[in-house]
């Protein structure tokens, strides 16, 4: 088998499919990288949920601006074009249907387009954001997932959620490091699969049955 | 590279799919503060039909809005004040039958028009409960109070107007002009803004309405 | 019996029982000219439903600006310490017990505290601008009534309302050209009477049962 | 004449009588970002007890927030994130049952807050419906969609940090440390505001919360 996808090759692969001059919300952590793979020539606006739009690269150590941070508390800059709003007008975008596409981390997915991603249980406090919010309203919902499989052999693609949910039926895409993956009213639809890799293989990673689309792509890793 | 930016009403309407027969077009304005005539123009030569209007007010005189309506082109209006000083066409529309009115508190204009906008599908307010405007409408009571229900207004199309505005459609707006622009833009599908003067940029901080609200603007000079 | 208070009369009236600092909607026609007669020293907030706090007096005629009206879509100026807002955060003001004192015209207005002043019925189409939401809204409604008794010589305070209401048990105060007039749990409670104006005279007057307050003060006209 | 000023943040907190044992009140901030860390730091000094807070986080580190936390003077905390790194104060305070947790998608405490401020005692919503935190609550379908009922969130006090200030109480935000204040301004009371500087006038252009939600405010410094 070839090498799996690294979370560039899954954030370049996502950035592609990115509609030029869309809003974008980018989740906390690995969703962000799309940042750093927006092809030539193409420009999205990045929304972030704690009151900006046009979310523009960290800042250089020296220039970090504590009024000016990201959903994960970062030091972030603002782009030419961006805007600054409270949370109300800020969470309208996101509930009102105004964010084209939002691109989420995952526990598990499951084949119904079911997602949980905030609570995994424990004795900790739970703690949830704007996760429940961006499922519900975003026009897209896409989940990246670093890897297909969990540390304990688990699929993260599932036929129903086990973990508590963040929103139900509203995962449209998910991108693996094996496959880019559809979810239509039948389930998962595979569009893409990592090359070398074989429909019998990623079926045995994934707890729900698969179906492969017509002309199903080649997912290859880039060599960096 | 994102330009919302058109070179004319005409061209800004031209190709818009949501303008179409039977459709939903919120208007700004307050009066004559704030109403963005020429893409009221370059809707009314469109010369559809069967629209249902969502304005506070009615138009005045044989211009704007008033011509709009005089055009024949409106089935339905929404309005909290259609019966201002000027306000002929409209009468006599509503007068002879041929247009139907929807009257509504315009605080609840306001927030149906904003739920709109922010993904609420309804709401509850102490506006209007006991009173004609609020016949026929689920009633409910919080905390030993009395509220009617509400339920948000969205449509297929925004007409708006702004002071200021760049490529990426942020918006300002000039005094009391700003009234029901700002939360017209967020509850429709489409939103077009027409505006005094485009600019390179707004400032980040003084953005009224963010450009996700906005998808064509057309400079109309002052 | 001594002259009627004239509309400026009873707007002076007004003007001395709204507190300093107060934020103050004040409703189109004879309510306005409560705007000139602030007491000296006092300074009261005037928010105008379109969009704007510290609405002040009209401009000079060279000076009028189409972007700056008032709800009656009239010329206005704005003074230091206004702002501009859309028309959800002016109605929010409203309707969230913000404002501190709404005063308005009425046709009625009932012992229950029922107003009633948005239509006459007819042909001509409805209109209701922003009434209903200052009645169900502000912290106070006060109504100015330049004549206690309208053309035809019905009382406009009466037992309850026949005209199509504005809002429930909402009026607190009423001042009219004959008296200032108190509404609680049991109805209409005299607070300042027309000097020279005998009790039954008032009440022949007035379509509902009067109580008069202990030390109720007199009202008179102002040489002007 | 008007004046909301105060000279110092004790000064600010030390009559206000919406602040008292059980007050509900309303923490301004995303992280560290708008955080009124000198209002807070008085209020710890009032010695109150059995308060609710609400705040987006439960504050970080030994200062402001989690300072006052730790001071035992809060019984509940509703809260749409109160694991931020470095959340050791609440976290110890929460696995010892002696914080009681309302956990809130962060958009609807934003509308929750928002609505409080506005009016409106409940709506409803998309966001949370099927999950865990939507259990208990009331459910209604609107077109086709499931939406879950939400109350509005109205408090004694709120404590908000701004950028500028005049007198009036109108203010300004600096980028993102904007996030709850302006709504929470709307949603209390009494509303008391730090602000770095304070200016004869704000620009009514720019103003982003009108001196109408403001009752008091300090200036602070940077």
């Amino acid at each position: 088998m070839t090498a799996r996808l690294s979370a560039a090759d899954i954030a370049r692969r996502v950035a592609q499919d990115v509609p030029d001059g869309a809003y974008v919300n980018l989740g906390i952590g690995m969703p962000m990288k799309v940042a750093d793979h927006i092809p030539p020539g193409r420009e999205f606006v990045l929304h972030s949920e704690n009151g900006l739009l046009g979310m523009g690269p960290a800042p250089a150590p020296d220039a970090v601006d504590p009024d000016l941070t990201n959903a994960g508390k970062q030091p972030v800059t603002i782009v030419p074009g961006g805007a600054y709003f409270h949370q109300a007008d800020s969470f309208a975008m996101i509930r009102g249907g105004h964010i084209d596409v939002s691109i989420l981390g995952a526990y598990q997915v499951a084949a119904n387009g079911d997602i949980a991603n905030w609570s995994l249980g424990g004795s900790k406090p739970p703690a949830v954001g704007g996760a429940m919010d961006l499922v519900a309203g975003a026009r897209r919902v896409w989940v990246m997932l670093s890897s297909h499989v969990a540390k304990d052999g688990a699929s993260k693609l599932v036929e129903r959620c086990s973990l508590p949910l963040t929103g139900l039926a509203c995962v449209d895409r998910i991108y693996s490091d094996l496959a880019v993956i559809e979810i239509d009213a039948d389930g998962f639809l595979v569009t893409d699969i990592l090359d070398g890799l074989g429909e019998n293989e990623l079926a045995a990673q994934t707890g729900a049955p698969l179906r492969f689309a017509p002309g199903c792509r080649r997912l290859r890793a880039e060599l960096t | 590279m994102i330009d919302k930016r058109y070179t004319s009403a005409a061209a800004a309407v031209a190709d818009c799919e949501d303008l179409r027969d039977g459709a939903v077009i919120l208007i700004g304005g307050f009066g004559d503060a704030g109403v963005p005539e020429r893409l009221i123009d370059a809707v009314r030569e469109r010369g559809l039909s069967d629209l249902t209007i969502v304005s506070n007010n009615a138009g005045s005189g044989d211009y704007g809005l008033a011509r709009l309506l005089a055009s024949g082109c409106a089935a339905r209006m929404v309005c909290s004040f259609p019966r201002s000083s000027g306000s002929v066409v409209f009468e006599e529309l509503y007068e002879a039958g041929r247009i139907e009115l929807e009257i509504v508190p315009q605080g609840t204009l306001a927030e149906r028009i904003r739920a709109g906008g922010a993904g609420v599908p309804a709401f509850y307010t102490a506006t209007g409960y006991g009173t004609p405007l609020a016949e026929g409408k689920e009633t409910r009571e919080f905390d030993g109070r009395h509220y009617v229900m509400e339920r948000a207004i969205r449509a297929d199309v925004a007409l708006i107007h702004a002071a200021t505005g760049d490529r990426f459609g942020n918006l300002t707006y000039a005094k009391t002009a700003r009234n029901f622009n700002p939360i017209m833009a967020m509850a429709a599908r489409t939103t077009l803004a027409e505006v005094r003067t485009t600019v390179d940029m707004v400032d980040p901080e003084v953005v009224v309405t963010p450009g996700i609200f906005v998808d064509r603007i057309v400079e109309v000079g002052a």
